[in-house]
């Protein structure tokens, strides 16, 4: 059964329309991927499961329950978690507290300690950094930092928004790992990301979006077969 | 002739601040000029040659602004074509208001501005029942001067507004007249925080102290004075302390401050027309307003009172020709009549051109919780208390 | 002149003490809602005749009056917050601008009901603390230091280690702390931005409001007594950085300092502009306060 | 766009060529040259604000300072009005220079403070001051004539909205103005060089008002530093352009208008009310910024866009 | 000419104790695309930030063309012919695209007329004509670089800088854009370019720098560069190394 079913959703940013309907089901357990052209509506398709944009049509069905147009704070105390896009870390708070906020929510406080060890394991250089304020962290340490972040509300499901974005090679290496890793651990990963060809490695099932609707979607290995998806997405 | 024909009753114009900062005083003229049109026309109006016509007063806010006071001004002179004015609040307003006047030969008697620079200007149109600061001013240093010990030495403050400062001046050039010594004199911002001030200046001693300010200023100085714990022999301060907000907001810290007036509730005064005296005034002002008078409101009253035995004297009935405005002005130049409030009588020439001479500025002091006259002594209701009570004896 | 120093530290020291509380509150609130709020005077207007009152009718010290001024106007501030919330969040046009022309408006009508209310006239809080004075003389130094005042800096320490410890030990606190860096990434954490912003608009109203009542017992308040605490509200909160709270009590120092200096070594005529002139000056070596830790 | 404008323009010269020959009430004369003054200022202040994003709250600082020159240079020196008034504006311009040179560096509120505390400065200046009269103010040589007033100021303001129109609408210069709002960083790196060009504006917002301080000086011929150089007018110039709608020289025009008519006859005919009135201005504002975000102007002309907008899509 | 379009000699820049650009030394010939590689925080855009004046370094000097253009301030690069994108892109949010182009175009063609016609060329040769009457805050991310891109190239720069302009593309788009900057070079612009896509570097560039901790750690050919054990560890990994 679908952890999530996205069902026809709208989105309108004032007069102008960014999602035409969209729909697709994550299934617990799997690592989805969104991918599709730059303005294709990726970004604005998490951004309303979460909640910070709203819908004008459209159900989402999050553990057979319609989360549509539930305030963000209640949507993630459901188990829903995105790292943003352009990373969004508090800049003035150093990384442990940082840390601390991702357990602000009452489903994640009580594992708080439990959850700040597993994350300083899964990445030691936070740990090494725990007193350091966040703004200073080089651009791969705070994707690190929003992503431990995420884990310390302790998900169901992980939303990633171009994780690797602005990255060097052996940052984006590690995100990607990273990512692999949750998903061994049993989590449910929605991912976006640009770098295509290594999502489709690591993703169990894709859909592309373009022009704010969803317009295929299949197993990744079928997908990186398809030609017309290799012309449009990977650049062959 | 003129406007509405056939009115029989006089219109009159009411400038005043009714609201922005200067509202308090706006309010207090207000009342004082209500009051007077209430008790005319109870009466049956302004008696003329027999006849009586009552009048309507017909109000214009300044809202404590020049530009506003010009423009009410026009108002009153142009669309509602008053027979005279009742004046502004503040000396602002009123040097705003007066040339507009000027220009369309209406009378004005204002019952509060007190600064000195009104009458320097010699506005023909304009009058003042109240003396200014500086004609008043002298009288209680001259009273705190003939008390044993004679006071020696002085600080005098004056906060930094047109009458304020006028009445630091005052002081200061009565106290060197009666050769006291001054060992500070300053004008300070408005508002300004007098503790660190007077933290050190107790170190000096002075016998007196004196301030010029308004109401709030003068609470925040005797209560400063209160919590560094210095009590000068005198503490002196101007028309404020006799608002009644002086003495409720202080209570017993406020007994023994001394203060200037012109008038009091209780001052034997001799009204020839409408009010006997003081005391029936002040009991009219209560019923009516359910607040105690004060001399901005008595004087405010008076200056109706004045256009009221002017006009007598013209025989001039409703509506006012510009010639018998004319007249008007001439008889009010003239007039010398004794009220309730004390003789009304407009200089000619001079310095305080057109304001009122004929009252005898008084020094009052606040004893038991009420004004109470100490000087001069022809008018003294009770001996000042000197030197003042320390503030933790009392 | 010398033994006029100790006397001119305290006064600025104990001066800064009311500025502290006057602008803390506030700061708080820039710092967590980006508004400059210009009903900061009215919130202490409301405060003092708050304390008027009810020391009138119960005849208790004012000091024991805090905790019920404190909670009422919680609720009072709870109660707006939605409103600016809503302006703060608009789509369009200049937030800042926004917020300020909002609570400019929001002053304004404050100030025309309290004048229907409370009436024009000046009052004063009776307080025995603000009978006495503590003096201390050593040969030609000497100082007074009003209890009254003292107490106001007691209260403004206690406010200040108060708001230190919510917002750096509470998790209360971590929430304020990530709305104000950032506010969609709080709504990701969980954070409610409205009932969170909510509780501190209520925290700096209440602080403000008791104020209020200290002021009403060191000066006069009358109900136009706003928009002469709304400056200096302002002014220490641009000196110490707007929303930098650890840089209020040091403006306010210097605030203070300033006009004891003045008031007492240079001359009193120029206290005022020398304020002012002192802020121009220092925004403009450091623009973002003296710290320049502003936001 | 062209044509519609000059149209549009010349019917306000000839309206406003008319009114004193309609309105021979000198009282009304008065109230509608305040309210033109209130638009002068009102969209002297817009200009810096809605096009440089900088709030200046200090503008009545120029305004006072364009009032003392014309006032010291006639009462003290003789000069004639016209050149006083203008040599007002000059000043303030000169002031803009000088306090703009620091403070534009300063970004959102503490601009808005620091503009503050320099016009409070200023006051206090002229509180202390000998040659302004300190409190006591100044007195200009009464010159009462309303017609004169309408037109000078009338014609002061009807020039400055050309000038501005001009300059921020049609002229390149509008376009840079507007980027530097935008994003500094981004407009240098285009070869803007910000403080010039705000120093620029900040004097073309001074210079006006400065004019209209000195017409306002000579026309109500008293002044003191409460009146001219308070909080007063920088405060309504601030309501009125918000109330109207920034960053649009109209929008200020029509909160000028609309609220300098409403407070007159407020107090004209209703000054028993008085309190009420603060109550109902200030919740006028407070509503019209929960309601209205982008002002009166900015609301309207957006429902006639959006209107239009739904039209055009229909007939496709 | 003979003298290199760029050249930076022994720059530094410090904040505070913070040593972000490190004594780094370079020349960029005229018709080149240099390429600017190093792991995040390596102080690439520092430098950038430096060559167009946003930052006065600490130590050492710039030469454009031969002339010390040292702590002169950005418009003024921008009128000698650098351009620069902002990897924080920084749009004119509330003007349209359009109009953001046409602030460019307007400092090498005053005139208003000639200003929209040249901006809608711009826009043309960039690909966002369509997008002409949008405001510019409607654009995503990949827009708003897209649009920084245009707004460089309509100052007319004889050296272009380009922040990761590729970031957030998916690899058709970069191809697309790939060609793009080809393009420009073809039309005589220099390029220096910051990218942490390694295609692009490799494909792009005739020469590439590597900053590490502010310091330049390598220079030489693409090929060079990826084999350079040093640039492998500290920014290609292991993974990635060709
Ligand atoms: N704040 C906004 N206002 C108006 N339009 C917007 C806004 N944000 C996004 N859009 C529009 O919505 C559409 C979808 O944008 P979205 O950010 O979801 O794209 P995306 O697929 O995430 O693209 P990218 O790869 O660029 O991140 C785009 O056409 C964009 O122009
Ligand atoms: N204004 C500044 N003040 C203090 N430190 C700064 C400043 N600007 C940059 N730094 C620091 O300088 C270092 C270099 O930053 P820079 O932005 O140049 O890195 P970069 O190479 O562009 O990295 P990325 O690939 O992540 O964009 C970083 O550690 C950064 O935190
Ligand atoms: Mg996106
Ligand atoms: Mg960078």
């Amino acid at each position: 059964m679908s952890l999530l079913k996205v069902e026809d959703i709208s989105v309108y940013y004032g007069d102008i329309r960014a999602l035409w309907g969209v729909s697709f089901s994550v299934e617990q357990g799997n690592t989805v991927a969104l991918i599709g052209a730059n303005g294709a509506g990726k970004t604005t398709t998490l951004k309303a499961i979460c909640g910070l944009l709203p819908l004008s049509d459209g159900r989402i069905i999050y553990k057979n329950q319609n989360i549509a147009n539930m305030p963000v704070h209640q949507v993630v105390e459901q188990g829903i978690t995105l790292i943003p896009e352009g990373r969004q870390i508090f800049p003035k708070m150093t990384v442990e507290e940082n840390l601390l906020v991702g357990s602000y929510l009452r489903r994640a406080k009580a594992k708080r300690s439990k959850n700040l060890a597993r994350v300083y394991e899964l990445f030691p250089r936070l740990a090494e950094r725990r007193k350091q304020v966040a703004e200073t962290l080089s651009g791969g340490e705070q994707q690190m930092l929003a992503v431990g972040r995420g884990l310390m509300q302790d998900p169901d499901l992980i939303m990633l928004d171009e994780p690797s974005l602005g990255l060097a090679p052996v940052i984006v290496h590690e995100v990607f790992s990273v990512i692999k890793e949750l998903a061994r651990t049993g989590l449910t990963v929605l991912l976006v990301e640009q770098n295509v060809h290594q999502t489709l490695k690591i993703a169990d099932y894709c859909y592309v979006i373009e022009r704010g609707k969803v317009v295929k979607g299949g197993h990744s290995k079928d997908l990186e077969e398809d030609s017309a998806v290799r012309e449009a997405y990977l650049g062959f | 002739a003129y406007g509405d024909e056939g009115r029989n009753y006089f219109k009159v114009g009411v400038i005043t601040s009714l609201s922005g900062d200067l509202a308090t005083g706006g309010n207090v003229t207000k009342r004082g000029y209500d009051l007077w049109a209430q008790e005319v026309n109870r009466l049956g109006g302004i008696e003329i040659d027999g006849k009586k016509y009552p009048v309507k007063l017909v109000y214009a806010d300044a809202q404590s602004e020049p530009s506003a006071g010009a423009s009410a001004a026009e108002r009153l002179a142009t669309q509602e074509k008053v027979d005279f004015i009742l004046g502004p609040y503040s000396s602002g307003v009123t040097l705003a208001c007066a040339p507009v006047l000027e220009k369309y030969k209406i009378p004005m008697i204002t019952g509060s501005a007190e600064s000195p620079i009104i009458w320097k200007q010699k506005f023909r149109y304009t009058f003042g029942t109240i003396p200014p600061v500086n004609y008043t001013g002298s009288t209680p240093m001259k009273t705190l001067a003939s008390l044993t010990p004679p006071p020696k030495t002085a600080i005098i403050l004056g906060s930094n507004d047109a009458f304020s400062k006028a009445t630091a001046e005052a002081f200061k050039a009565s106290a060197e007249a009666l050769g006291i010594k001054i060992l500070k004199y300053d004008i300070v911002p408005q508002g300004q925080d007098l503790t660190p001030y007077m933290a050190v200046a107790k170190a000096t001693r002075p016998d007196i102290i004196a301030f010029g300010g308004h109401d709030e200023e003068l609470i925040n100085l005797v209560k400063a004075l209160r919590q560094i714990n210095y009590t000068p022999k005198a503490l002196l301060m101007h028309y404020g302390v006799t608002e009644p907000a002086f003495v409720e907001a202080l209570g017993k810290d406020a007994e023994g401050v001394f203060g200037a007036t012109v008038w009091t509730s209780t001052i034997p005064t001799h009204g020839e027309v409408l009010w006997p005296d003081a005391k029936s005034y002040a009991e009219a002002a209560l019923k009516a307003f359910n607040v105690p008078a004060d001399y901005t409101q008595a004087g405010s009253s008076a200056a109706g009172i004045a256009f009221q035995v002017a006009l007598a004297q013209i025989k001039a009935t409703p509506p006012l020709s510009p010639e018998e405005r004319e007249a008007l002005v001439e008889a009010l130049e003239k007039i010398n009549i004794r009220t309730f409030y004390g003789t009304v009588n407009f200089a000619t020439e001079g310095q305080y051109y057109h304001a009122n001479v004929g009252l005898t500025p008084l020094t009052v002091q606040i004893q038991n919780g009420h004004t109470a006259i100490v000087g001069p002594p022809e008018y003294a209701e009770s001996p000042a208390i000197y030197p003042m009570k320390p503030w933790n004896q009392r | 002149m010398l033994q006029l120093l100790p006397q001119a530290i305290v006064d600025g020291i104990l001066i800064g003490g009311i500025y502290i509380t006057v602008a803390i509150g506030f700061s708080l609130a820039y710092g967590v809602m980006h508004v400059i709020d210009f009903a900061v005077g009215e919130w202490i207007m409301l405060g003092a005749f708050m304390g008027f009152y009810l020391n009138r009718w119960l005849g208790l010290e004012p000091i024991l009056l805090f905790p019920v001024i404190f909670l009422s106007f919680f609720v009072v501030g709870l109660w707006i917050q939605p409103l600016i919330h809503r302006v703060l969040s608009g789509r369009r046009g200049n937030p800042v601008l926004m917020g300020l022309v909002f609570t400019f408006g929001l002053a304004l009508m404050i100030r025309g009901i309290a004048l229907t209310v409370f009436g024009f006239y000046s009052h004063s809080i009776p307080s025995s603390l603000a009978q006495g004075s503590l003096f201390f003389q050593v040969g030609p130094i000497f100082v007074t230091i009003p209890l009254i005042r003292l107490t106001g800096l007691g209260y403004a320490v206690l406010v200040t280690m108060g708001l230190y410890y919510i917002l750096h030990r509470t998790d209360f606190g971590l929430a304020v702390r990530a709305l104000a860096q950032h506010k969609e990434a709080a709504g990701l954490m969980g954070v409610n931005a409205r009932r969170t912003g909510g509780h501190v608009y209520g925290l700096y109203t209440g602080i403000s409001a008791t104020t209020g009542a200290l002021i009403g017992c060191i000066f006069s308040i009358s109900a136009q007594m706003g928009p002469d605490y709304t400056i200096f509200a302002f002014f220490v909160v641009v000196l110490a950085g707007m929303g930098y709270l650890p840089g209020v009590p040091w403006a306010a120092f210097l605030l203070g300092f300033v006009q004891s200096f003045f008031l007492i070594y240079l001359s009193p005529s120029y206290t005022m502009l020398a304020v002012f002139a002192a802020l121009y000056l220092i925004l403009l070596i450091s623009p973002k306060g003296i710290f320049g830790k502003g936001v | 766009m062209g044509r519609k404008f000059y149209a549009s323009i010349s019917v306000v010269v000839l309206l406003f060529l008319v009114v004193p020959l309609v309105v021979h009430d000198t009282f009304y004369l008065r109230v509608i040259t305040e309210a033109i003054m209130w638009i002068g200022l009102a969209v002297t202040w817009d200009v810096l604000a809605g096009y440089t994003g900088y709030l200046n709250f200090g503008h009545g600082a120029f305004f006072g300072i364009g009032a003392y020159t014309t006032a010291i240079l006639m009462v003290h020196k003789g000069w004639p009005f016209f050149a006083a008034s203008i040599a007002g504006g000059a000043m303030a311009g000169l002031g803009a220079l000088i306090a703009g040179i620091p403070t534009l560096r300063l970004r959102g509120a503490y601009f808005a403070i620091a503009t503050w505390a320099l016009a409070r400065a200023i006051q206090q200046l002229a509180l202390i001051l000998d040659i302004t009269g300190g409190p006591d103010g100044m007195r200009l040589p009464p010159f009462l004539q309303p017609g004169f007033f309408f037109y000078v100021m009338g014609g002061t303001v009807l020039i400055i909205f050309i000038v501005f129109w001009y300059l921020f609408e049609v002229h390149p210069f509008g376009l840079k103005v507007k980027a530097i709002r935008e994003n500094e960083d981004g407009a240098m790196a285009m070869g803007l060089n910000p403080a010039r060009i705000k120093i620029k504006v900040f004097i073309i917002s001074a210079v006006p008002t400065g004019i209209i301080g000195g017409i306002y000086a000579y026309w109500i011929t008293y002044i003191d530093p409460s009146s001219t150089l308070g909080d007063l007018v920088t405060d309504q110039a601030v309501v009125m352009a918000v109330f109207g709608g920034l960053g649009t020289l109209i929008g200020p025009a029509i909160g000028a208008l609309i609220i300098s008519t409403f407070k007159t006859y407020f107090w004209a005919y209703l000054s028993d009310y008085q309190v009420l009135y603060l109550i109902i201005l200030g919740g006028l504002i407070a509503l019209s910024v929960v309601f209205m975000p982008d002002g009166l102007w900015g609301t309207v002309y957006g429902k006639i866009q959006n209107a239009r907008l739904a039209g055009s899509k229909e007939k496709r | 000419m003979g003298h290199p379009v760029l050249n930076v000699q022994s720059v530094t820049m410090a904040f505070g104790g913070l040593r972000a650009v490190d004594d780094v030394s370079f020349d960029v010939k005229p018709g080149e695309i240099v390429g600017l590689i190093g792991p995040n925080g390596a102080g690439k855009t520092t430098l950038f930030n430096v060559i167009s004046g946003y930052l006065k370094p600490t130590q050492g000097r710039i030469f454009f063309h031969g002339d010390d253009i040292t702590g002169k301030p950005p418009y003024d690069l921008a009128k000698i012919g650098i351009g620069r994108t902002f990897q924080i892109v920084k749009p004119f949010a509330g003007l349209s695209v359009l109009e953001n182009v046409m602030v460019a175009v307007l400092l090498k063609h005053p005139s208003k007329k000639n200003a929209e016609a040249n901006a809608h060329a711009v826009l043309e040769f960039t690909g966002l004509l369509d997008k002409a009457h949008m405001p510019a805050s409607s654009l995503t991310l990949p827009g708003r670089k897209r649009l920084e891109i245009a707004k460089a190239l309509a100052l007319e720069p004889s050296l272009l800088l380009l922040d990761e302009v590729m970031a957030g593309l998916n690899p058709t788009e970069v191809k697309e854009t790939t060609g793009l900057i080809q393009q420009v070079r073809d039309r005589g612009v220099t390029v220096l370019l910051i990218e942490h896509n390694m295609r692009v570097i490799m494909s792009l560039s005739h020469r590439v720098i590597v900053l590490n901790y502010g310091e330049k750690i390598a220079e030489g050919s693409p090929k060079e560069v990826a084999e350079n054990p040093l640039v492998i560890k500290a920014y290609l990994g292991e993974e990635m190394a060709v």
